[in-house]
């Protein structure tokens, strides 16, 4: 196992998520229940808040579990353990908000297979102690959670003129429908993602620029 | 689908671009005078370069040998003039690379009369003794590939040639040598053929010449006489005289892939080559001139002329008047295949069928589009290849994948792709940079 | 109650089911493989998202070992991991001495006469494939960057006087301009061999000098000021035998006619009077 | 050497050129385009002209704005982004909204084409990508179809063109109308074919008028800007395919010619299908996307659940093209098919 | 990983790996019979509302209901827990628990994607009295006015099945078994009416005019 | 036989697994750059999916009926393990086999087409037959998306993608474009 030696710091582990490594943006994992079930707002909380459960939830258990998995059925005992999570989250839905569950469908199971959540037992949780990794955690379902939140709201507005069901421009507004349908979707994650793309270049450009100002002081 | 090629003469694909023959179709050979410096590079030909057998500061007759043949796939070279070896070292050739060449300083005294020498029998020579020969003669290709001509009657053991194949095609724009020689010496051209014919064992000749030069077609077909020799009218169609397509508009027979006309048994020949060879074998004169045309619309008096190899292209163009105040680019060859020429002082080399000259309206180069994918490529290629697709994939340097997939190395380079294309894409130079590169790479790698 | 039972029995059952068989299957039926490759598949995520473009980790692993890829084409591997993959896999690498490429021409549009003007495409070789692209000496360099576009590490610019200039410190010595270039002009040397020769033309004497301004025009003088045996003249050439161990020093360069012989302290065509200054200061 | 030359130009071989451009090529469609485009003025008035207006401009100014300076006047004056805009109007029905017209050429040309590279490289074509994006986003709008009105009232101009920007367009019951191959799909009913040959129907602005669409596709085979094996190879699969349905049952299958002269069969396959850039070089793959072309039309027009399946049936052979392209390679002279000599 | 491990530990007896995996599988199946059966009441309690809710809403004044099944021969009751299978229909009764018609559940595909209806049936009149959509995922705006469109819906309250419902086009309405379909959402329109079609002709040989008697009270 | 063939349809075109029900995009969108390997992991993938609707028919048939709540971990740990002893299998039995096909099982389990298929099969109530055709339908549905996705890309590649949006943003317009061609598909066989 690969436990680096470097001081971690878990405000920063966690801060890494939300921009520099998010699951979304830059690791493109994920992709099925990030495009699936962001039609709407609320629907996009309520999966990132479910894939938010499982996966703080196996990272703590997997990180605290890592002296007794052997590593040969490792992968078999995450993928039991995010499935015991995956069914709780799965049940207490239904029992709570069954009209959400509908609509989320068969996507709340297929948390499972969402390749961020092995990915993260995978690459962190099993290599790094409890508090580093349910940081990680933390982080990387808040980012995924915020890069949920984005697309749905988008869809959401454009495709209802709606926020959570809220009307934001009267009556009278041309719902653009393809932003519920699947090509709706794809664009918009993809121009999201351009758009992701393009502030970070013109973020590295100014950093560059300011470099190269103070070079020019020095 | 046989009746039709056979009525129709011509291939498949190509272009027609327009011929401007006009300017010098109907003006007689001349002789040009001689000057007083030549440069006869030692690798003019293909093959391995010619070994010098002077040495500086050498006198030197007019035909006489100055360099032998470096291997069999490799030709002599002779003095073009009476002089003196000024040098032996790098000069700059047509490509603008400097290569070994000989320099002669003219006697401006001398007569430059050839030493008569007496006819060859021709007829009683063996095919190895006339081989000989015309290696002797330093008789290469005057089609343009400047192939060294005996290479290519040593036919292997188990091949034999049916057909000989004369090009009077010339289906490069602007150039009129091969007609003029067709229209002015019928009789050396039909002689030329015949020794060669008699010589390969071929049962036929066939001298094939585009229709719109009617009257070198009419007097060549007067002078056959009883003569196993057929004059074919041919579509007029670039490149109609690339020998694989002039085979293909004669006989309607393909030449495989990476093979040569002679696997299936046909030998392809210039109408320049052949005369060099009836002269050869009537005065023992070796290729020390040839016939070049000079015009385009950058030129003062455009001529067809007959140029001791050598000469500066300066020079060429002085006694043509000079060049226009407005000329922009002056190549040597065809404006559809040829070289483009660096430095005026580059001699005339024994492939040089031309030196054009343009301005600025025919040069400019066309505002380049990206490719529309319309096809028209493809529709011009004689070779079926996909320009379109090579000349994306060489923007990318995807070289090897040009040359692996989409059979790069094919290409003749015609241009004919180039020439079609309404976006003003390259495609030809992208094929000649992929080539070279790959060409450069193997080099490398066998080095290693 | 019933339900309270079948639910953990089902379940271990399965397990002891699915492990058997996997714990046999993997008795049996194993395949022995290079040992790095398993190591490096143990480094890597081992997510199988296929986010590299491979079919997953293992694949990938293979390719990784094999130098087919680079670590970072993994998106869900932290930089410390990828930093790890690299230094497992670099061991055997071994580099002694860095290494950057140098240019055998120092003739730019200000030193090197031009016959013609090139009017095609932007790249060097399709220049030289029309007519050698109308560069006086045929030798040296088009300055239509080539090498630069071909640099995946971005360590080639041309500079106004349309040279390419290798920046030392992104040169990995991967050697790709070295391959594009149609003149050949790039080698791959140590940086520690300081003294160089910009110029790569055969021509001598005055042939070089109206051609271009910095060529070697194969005067010997550098030849003269080594020590002895050090320079040979070749091709009309200086050529530098550092394999033989003699000393090197910028005394080989102070006679030289043109500067085609330099002294170099870092990268090539660095602003030209300060290292015309330290190669003074060498001197002196 | 030779200072005192003036320097030469090396410019590489051929210096000929045939002197088609692809501006030429380009204004070569426009011209086609016109009389189908004046008879859709002459059916549908000024409406059809504002239509036509507001997509250009979308097309134009997106390309505009998105392309870096210094390549800008090049590519505005290759005319084709102000094609795309003309082609994609010319598939709107007359009374669409304008802002709606203007955001599908905007679409167009921004992730049809743009995101691509620009002119060339698209795979896509950008009029149908700006069309099918429209169509999804505000199907009740797009599918909203007009009577004719005829040069009278020339201009009249909906109050749906006129709706602001994001509003719903108003209902408009006394001017809506079917399509030819609305009627066929949900009733049934054939329209008559002189009808269709002129352009007597509703529909979108520049489908109606077989005829004169039929005219510029030749006047486009004239000039070589179009590979005419494409509109043959769509027109002859197509016709085949729906005489066999029409053989099985003629009262539920609509007729060979009917499916040849309705809706956007002769726009979609002598303009749009024919785009160069989204078609296939290789002249087999012309006919083999050409087939596939008329295969899915009549299979969506008649077995889906669009009435009209031409939009569709191009994308979805743009998005083979490049398989397409690959696999029918031409034979390269001296070789034999699978490409050894 | 699955094969290729490094010889580099020691590796842990066949025993171990089988092991920690049947104890991995043994405590989820404990967490999850946990959560089941603690969640399960209100679930179960959700369906059956859901259920209920729907056929209430198919058949008016219908109050009370029960689960039936056709055996081949005639309709017997099932208890409320029963799994549902494809000979399953509903049977509705008023407060005073007399029959008023049967509640059908049938699938088929629209214009997307598969539709589940529900529709209420009186054999007495030969009448449907009212259709829900219980599951679809036809497009937003056009075909979800299936159940999104008023309108749409109470087309269904009084209509006729005989010969069998026809869809026409909006407005055209003249016959008692005769629906408008939605202008822009025929296919789905029609989807609904052919999925209850073919459940008509399954289920009408079948059906008694008065199913069996009210046997549980539900609540 | 018209249901069977209907569900074929459905999966391979209407209801596309990639496009419309956004199933497996991780592959879709990560190993769809080459023509082949898009090719092969499309046929690894339709056979993983028959495995899987064996399996989950199994299950369904057997297994759940008495713990309906084991549903989703016994589909992950049987599908799994048996991909898992399928992959050893063709290791060592036939190595040609497992670099065409095999290498891609780990990346084929993980993703959501797998497991996705399990569950709506059950969901609908599928019974053995109608499963497989639906897995069959699935996976030719999955090879086509791939397939074109991969030839788009392949030219893409070679072509002028503006740097800024060279990577997942294009992969997911053109997938956003292809999904869009693909609705033209909406309503086959099921109007009328
Ligand atoms: C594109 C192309 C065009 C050619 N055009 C001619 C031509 O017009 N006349 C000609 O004699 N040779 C032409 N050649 C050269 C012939 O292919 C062939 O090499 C020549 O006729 C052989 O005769 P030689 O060896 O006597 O020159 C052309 C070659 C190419 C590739
Ligand atoms: C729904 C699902 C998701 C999975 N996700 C992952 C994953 O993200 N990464 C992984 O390595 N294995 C995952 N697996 C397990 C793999 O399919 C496969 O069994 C495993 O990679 C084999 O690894 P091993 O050889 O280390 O046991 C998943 C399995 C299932 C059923
Ligand atoms: C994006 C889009 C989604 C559609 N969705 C549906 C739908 O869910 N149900 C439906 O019946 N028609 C739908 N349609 C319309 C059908 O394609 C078809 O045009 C319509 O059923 C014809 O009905 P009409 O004759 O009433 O206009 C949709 C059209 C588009 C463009
Ligand atoms: C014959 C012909 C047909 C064309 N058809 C279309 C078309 O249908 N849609 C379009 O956007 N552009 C069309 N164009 C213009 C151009 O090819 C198009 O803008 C490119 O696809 C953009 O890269 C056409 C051009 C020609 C020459
Ligand atoms: S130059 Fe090559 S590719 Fe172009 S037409 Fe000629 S043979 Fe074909
Ligand atoms: S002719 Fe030019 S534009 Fe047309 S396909 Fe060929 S390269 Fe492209
Ligand atoms: S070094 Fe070579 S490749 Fe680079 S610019 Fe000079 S000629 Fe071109
Ligand atoms: S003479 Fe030397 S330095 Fe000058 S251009 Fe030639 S190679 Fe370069
Ligand atoms: S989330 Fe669906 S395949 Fe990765």
């Amino acid at each position: 196992m690969a436990i680096s030696s470097k001081k971690m710091n878990p405000y920063d582990e966690m801060m890494k998520g939300l921009w520099r490594d998010n699951p979304v943006f830059v690791q493109v994992l994920g992709m099925c229940p990030m495009l699936a079930v962001t039609n709407s707002a609320i629907n996009a909380i309520a999966m990132g808040l479910a894939t938010f459960f499982v996966l703080v939830g196996s990272s703590f258990l997997v990180s605290s579990l890592k002296r007794w998995i052997p590593k040969q059925v490792r992968i078999s005992v995450y993928i039991v353990i995010i499935a015991t999570f995956v069914t709780v989250v799965d049940y207490v839905l239904l029992a709570t908000v069954p009209a959400i569950h509908k609509e989320l469908g068969a996507f709340i199971p297929l948390i499972v297979a969402n390749c961020l959540i092995l990915g993260r037992q995978e690459a962190f949780a099993s290599r790094y102690p409890v508090k580093l990794a349910v940081m990680d955690a933390i982080g990387m379902a808040t980012g995924f959670l915020l890069a949920m939140f984005a697309l749905g709201s988008v869809r959401e507005i454009l495709g209802e003129g709606k926020l959570f069901g809220v009307s934001l421009f009267g009556d009278n507004f041309e719902p653009w429908v393809i932003m519920i349908l699947p090509p709706g979707g794809f664009i918009t994650l993809g121009l999201l993602l351009l758009l992701f793309n393009w502030v970070g270049e013109r973020k590295q450009a100014f950093i560059a620029q300011v470099a190269e100002a103070e070079r020019g002081k020095a | 689908m046989g009746l039709f090629f056979s009525l129709r003469n011509s291939f498949d694909h190509g272009v027609h671009p327009r011929h401007h023959k006009e300017q010098t179709a109907e003006l007689p050979i001349q002789r040009v005078p001689f000057v007083a410096r030549y440069v006869m590079p030692l690798g003019q030909h293909i093959g391995a370069p010619a070994k010098p057998v002077v040495k500086v500061g050498e006198r030197v007759q007019r035909g006489q040998l100055i360099a032998e043949a470096g291997a069999f796939v490799s030709t002599t070279l002779h003095s073009p003039v009476t002089g003196t070896v000024r040098d032996i070292g790098p000069h700059r050739y047509i490509d603008g690379n400097f290569r070994p060449a000989i320099e002669i300083e003219a006697d401006p005294y001398a007569t430059q009369q050839l030493p008569p020498r007496p006819a060859i029998d021709w007829q009683g020579l063996s095919i190895d003794e006339f081989i000989a020969q015309v290696q002797a003669a330093g008789i290469v290709g005057m089609g343009g590939a400047a192939f060294p001509s005996h290479v290519k009657y040593a036919i292997p053991e188990g091949q034999q040639i049916d057909d000989l194949l004369v090009n009077g095609a010339e289906c490069e724009p602007y150039l009129t040598t091969d007609h003029r020689l067709m229209v002015e010496r019928p009789e050396a051209v039909i002689r030329g053929t015949e020794i060669v014919r008699q010589k390969l064992g071929a049962k036929r000749a066939t001298i094939g010449v585009e229709k719109n030069k009617p009257d070198a077609i009419a007097l060549l077909k007067q002078h056959v006489g009883e003569l196993p020799i057929e004059v074919l009218g041919l579509e007029v169609k670039y490149p109609q005289g690339a020998e694989k397509m002039l085979i293909k508009a004669a006989y309607n027979r393909e030449v495989p892939a990476g093979a040569l006309p002679r696997d299936i048994g046909v030998a392809v020949n210039n109408v320049g080559t052949v005369v060099a060879i009836a002269d050869y074998f009537d005065t023992g004169m070796p290729l020390i001139e040839r016939v070049v045309t000079v015009a385009g619309p950058g030129v003062a008096e455009p001529a067809n002329l007959i140029v001791p190899l050598g000469t500066p292209i300066r020079e060429v163009l002085r006694f043509c008047g000079g060049l226009k105040e407005s000329t922009r680019e002056v190549i040597m060859g065809g404006p559809m295949m040829g070289t483009p020429i660096a430095d005026l002082d580059a001699p005339i080399l024994k492939g040089s069928s031309g030196i054009l000259a343009f301005t600025a309206s025919e040069t400019g180069r066309p505002q380049e589009y990206p490719c529309i994918r319309c096809g028209r490529c493809l529709e011009a290629c004689p070779y079926f290849l996909n320009p379109s697709r090579l000349a994306k994939l060489g923007k990318a340097r995807l070289f090897e994948q040009m040359r692996d997939d989409y059979h790069l190395m094919d290409c003749v380079e015609c241009g004919a792709c180039t020439f079609a294309c309404p976006s003003g894409i390259p495609i030809v130079q992208h094929i000649r940079t992929a080539k070279d590169d790959l060409r450069q790479q193997k080099v490398r790698s066998e080095k290693q | 109650m019933n339900e309270l039972l079948t639910a953990p029995a089902i379940m271990t059952g399965l397990g002891l089911f699915f492990g058997v068989i996997l714990a046999v299957a993997y008795k049996l039926l194993r395949v022995e493989e290079d040992s790095r490759i398993a190591r490096t598949e143990e480094l890597l995520p081992g997510t199988n998202c296929g986010a590299c473009g491979e079919p997953g980790c293992l694949p990938f692993a293979q390719k990784l070992v094999v130098g087919e890829v680079e670590p970072s084409k993994c998106t869900v591997a932290s930089s410390d991991d990828i930093d790890e993959i690299a230094d497992f896999l670099g061991v055997d690498a071994g580099e002694a001495e860095k290494r950057v490429a140098r240019l055998k021409c120092a003739g730019g549009k200000a030193q090197a006469f031009q016959i013609a003007e090139y009017d095609g495409f932007e790249s060097c070789r399709a220049a030289a494939v029309v007519s050698g692209g109308g560069k006086g000496c045929s030798w040296g360099c088009l300055g239509l960057a080539d090498c630069g576009v071909v640099c995946d590490f971005d360590a080639i610019q041309m500079n106004d006087n349309g040279l390419p200039v290798v920046d030392i410190d992104k040169c990995t010595a991967c050697g790709d301009c070295v391959d594009a270039c149609p003149k050949d002009l790039f080698e791959l040397l140590p940086l520690s061999r300081k003294l160089y020769v910009q110029c790569n033309t055969p021509l001598a004497g005055e042939s070089v000098t109206v051609l271009c301004s910095v060529g070697c025009d194969g005067c010997a003088k550098c030849a003269a000021d080594a020590a002895p045996g050090l320079i040979e003249m070749k091709n009309e050439l200086p050529l530098i035998h550092y394999e033989s161990g003699l000393p090197v020093t910028p005394k080989a360069t102070s006679r030289c006619p043109t500067g085609a012989i330099q002294w170099l302290e870092g990268g090539q065509f660095v602003e030209e009077e300060s290292q015309n200054e330290s190669r003074y200061a060498q001197l002196h | 050497m030779s200072k005192q030359d003036p320097k030469l130009l090396l410019q590489p071989a051929p210096l000929l050129r045939q002197g088609m451009t692809t501006p030429a090529a380009m204004r070569d469609v426009w011209l086609a385009l016109l009389p189908a485009t004046a008879a859709a003025l002459w059916y549908f008035g000024l409406a059809a002209l504002l239509v036509l207006v507001a997509s250009i401009a979308g097309s134009v100014l997106t390309e505009w704005a998105f392309t870096p300076k210094e390549r800008r006047a090049i590519t505005l004056r290759d005319n084709s982004a102000a094609l795309t805009g003309l082609l994609l109007g010319l598939t709107l029905p007359p009374a669409l909204p304008l802002w709606m017209a203007f955001v599908g050429g905007a679409v167009a040309i921004g992730i049809g084409k743009l995101i691509w590279g620009g002119l060339g490289a698209n795979i896509f074509n950008p009029a149908l990508v700006g069309r099918a994006f429209l169509l999804a986003t505000f199907p009740i709008a797009m599918t909203s179809w007009t009577v004719q009105q005829g040069p009278a009232e020339f201009f009249t101009v909906h109050a749906s063109n006129l709706t602001a920007p994001f509003m719903q367009a108003p209902v408009m019951d006394t001017l809506s109308a079917a399509t030819p191959l609305g009627q066929m799909k949900f009733e049934q009913s054939a329209t008559p074919l002189w009808d269709l040959l002129i352009g007597n129907t509703a529909g979108s602005i520049g489908e109606t008028s077989a005829l004169l669409l039929l005219l510029g596709g030749i006047y486009l085979f004239l000039r070589r800007d179009l590979d005419w094996r494409i509109p043959v190879g769509i027109f002859a699969s197509a016709a085949l395919f729906s005489a066999i349905l029409y053989g099985v049952d003629a009262e539920r299958y609509p007729s060979a010619l009917f499916t040849l002269l309705s809706g956007g069969m002769l726009l979609g396959a002598l303009f749009m299908a024919t785009d160069p850039v989204t078609s296939p070089v290789t002249p087999k793959g012309a006919w083999v996307f050409a087939i596939g072309v008329g295969f899915l039309v009549v299979l969506i027009r008649v077995f889906g659940g669009f009435p009209e399946g031409m939009m569709y049936a191009i994308l979805l052979m743009n998005a083979a093209t490049p398989l397409i392209d690959r696999w029918t390679q031409p034979r390269v002279f001296g070789r034999n098919k699978g490409g050894s000599a | 990983m699955s094969s290729g491990l490094p010889i580099m530990e020691k590796e842990p007896s066949s025993t171990t790996l089988v092991a920690a995996l049947a104890i991995a599988g043994f405590l989820s199946g404990i967490i999850i019979i946990g959560v089941y059966l603690a969640t399960f009441d209100t679930i179960a309690e959700n369906k059956a509302r859901e259920l209920r809710e729907a056929v209430f809403r198919v058949l008016p004044n219908v109050t009370r209901m029960q689960k039936l099944r056709y055996d081949g021969s005639e309709l017997v009751v099932l208890p409320d827990n029963a799994k549902d299978d494809e000979e399953t229909i509903y049977g509705g009764y008023n407060d005073a628990g007399e029959f008023v018609g049967y509640a059908i559940v049938n699938a088929g595909p629209g214009f997307q994607d598969t539709v589940r209806v529900i529709y209420g049936y009186r054999p007495a009149e030969r009448k449907v009295v009212g259709m829900w959509i219980l599951e679809s995922r036809e497009t937003p705006g056009l075909g979800d006015k299936i159940y999104k469109d008023a309108a749409f819906v109470a087309n269904f309250d009084n209509l006729g099945v005989d010969p069998e419902i026809v869809a026409v086009k909006k407005g055209t309405k003249s016959r008692a078994n005769e629906i408008d379909a939605i202008t822009g959402a025929t296919i789905s329109s029609k989807a609904v009416v052919r999925i209850m079609n073919e459940a008509h002709k399954k289920w009408d040989a079948r059906l008694p005019v008065t199913a069996p008697a009210l046997q549980q009270a539900a609540e | 036989m018209d249901n069977l063939i209907w569900i074929f349809i459905s999966a391979l075109l209407v209801n596309n697994f990639v496009l419309a029900y956004f199933l497996g995009l991780c592959p879709f969108l990560g190993v769809s750059s080459k023509l082949e390997t898009s090719f092969r992991l499309g046929l690894a993938t339709t056979f993983v999916l028959i495995i899987t609707a064996l399996c989950s028919w199994f299950l369904n048939t057997y297994v759940l009926t008495h713990a309906p709540y084991l549903r989703l971990i016994s589909f992950i740990v049987v599908i799994a393990s048996t991909v898992q002893f399928i992959e050893m299998a063709i290791k060592k039995l036939s190595p040609a086999l497992f670099q065409s096909l095999g290498i891609f099982l780990p990346l084929i389990t993980t993703n959501c087409a797998i497991l996705g298929l399990a569950i709506f099969a059950t969901n609908r109530g599928y019974g053995l037959w109608e499963g497989l055709t639906f897995a069959l339908g699935a996976g030719a549905g999955f090879t086509l998306a791939m397939v074109l996705m991969a030839g788009m890309r392949e030219e893409a590649e070679i072509g002028s993608v503006p740097a800024l949006v060279r990577g997942t943003a294009f992969n997911l317009i053109i997938s956003g474009i292809l999904s869009m061609a693909f609705m033209g598909f909406a309503g086959l066989f099921s109007s009328t």
